[in-house]
């Protein structure tokens, strides 16, 4: 699966993209951010708090709720700024 | 009829405006969005979501025809970096009769601050700052919903 | 950062959209109506009541600039005969945020169109006929009203 | 006094504009269209209809109840179709 991260997201992460293969129990967004966060260091910093974040599963907008099984491609990111 | 374009180069206003000026049109709104610079800000860059981005603007400008009688819906977006007076955003609007044309270009900005993919980020000096989005902006798209 | 102006010759919508541009202007909305061809009109054709309808212009734009945040308010329209496909009137706003330039613009043009004295003379063929005043463009005007 | 007239009101009347010096008893906007249309031919079929015009006394948009004692310029036309 290719894992997206934009703006403050991607900057604290040092990644703006990268492949991962999820283990058994990552089913939805929500825990693919609780997974990703415990990897500590820049993730933990970006993904502390899951409120102030957003989702998009296969270039779909969705709410952290949303299950990322079979995604090909998940984006993390904050609220929108464009306009 | 539908035109949404997402890119680093300056947005020709002009050259967009006249475009949907063809066939029968008898009015036309537009709306602009600049890079101010009473902040502070030297420079304005903008990141976003290729494929994504295109995707959601298509999908906000065709909402936008199946709700207005429209003969025309632009949406232009830059993106990268840009200075102070430069134009971030132009969203234009063509239709037979005022209502229709003026309303979907307020809807089309509107919906666009909140449903696309674009992330702000200020430099000010050597500091820069990401952009938090504003509640006011979710306000105003949510005064669309039917 | 009022300006009105009345004239035969065709609008230069690129022009007076980028006039607006100067200074630290954060959004720019524009409104521009043309001339119809679909009911078969072959020229239309604007008086005005010269002097006064100036006046009354400014009157409009100097009350918006009174009742939104605006760096500019223009108002062009032109006068005499004119073709389907060519411009009548060009409204545009700029302001530092959105919501100011968008209202203010819509209510330029729903103003000019009950408190200005222009009247459009169609002609279709040989025969010509004065437009009839719409009670839809007072309703838009009047929901204006503070 | 000026009087002008402007689209099917001066068309009809078939003047743009004339100079008159107004009798005693033409006080109002409403007056001052009676006295016109009592002239007959393209007056009175300009101004047959006063529900159907509008005025400027001075160039200020009226009612037609508004004076015209002391005017310079008045003007009679249709509803405005402007924009």
């Amino acid at each position: 699966m290719t894992i997206l991260y934009f703006a403050w997201v991607r900057e604290r992460i040092g990644l703006a993209e990268e492949a991962l293969a999820l283990p058994d129990g990552v089913a939805s967004v929500a825990d693919l951010i609780r997974w990703l966060a415990a990897r500590g260091g820049g993730y933990a910093e970006a993904l502390a708090e899951p409120e102030r974040l957003r989702a998009a599963v296969d270039q779909n907008f969705v709410g952290l709720d949303a299950s990322v099984v079979g995604a090909r491609e998940v984006a993390l990111f904050p609220p929108v700024t464009g306009g | 009829m539908i035109r949404v374009h997402v890119s680093p180069d300056p947005i020709d206003l002009a050259g967009e405006m006249m475009r949907v000026e063809q066939g029968n049109v008898g009015a036309v709104a537009s709306f602009c969005g600049l890079v101010r610079a009473d902040d502070g800000v030297d420079v304005l860059e903008l990141e976003h979501y290729p494929g994504a981005t295109e995707a959601a603007l298509e999908r906000i400008a065709r909402t936008a025809t199946e709700r207005w009688s429209l003969q025309a819906a632009t949406i232009i977006h830059r993106v990268g970096p840009m200075r102070p007076g430069e134009r971030i955003v132009l969203v234009v609007t063509a239709a037979p009769h005022r209502r229709d044309a003026l309303d979907a270009c307020a809807y089309l900005i509107d919906r666009l601050k909140t449903d696309a993919p674009f992330w702000k980020r200020e430099t000010r000096g050597d500091q820069a700052s990401w952009v938090e989005a504003r509640d006011s902006d979710t306000a105003a798209a949510s005064r669309w919903q039917a």
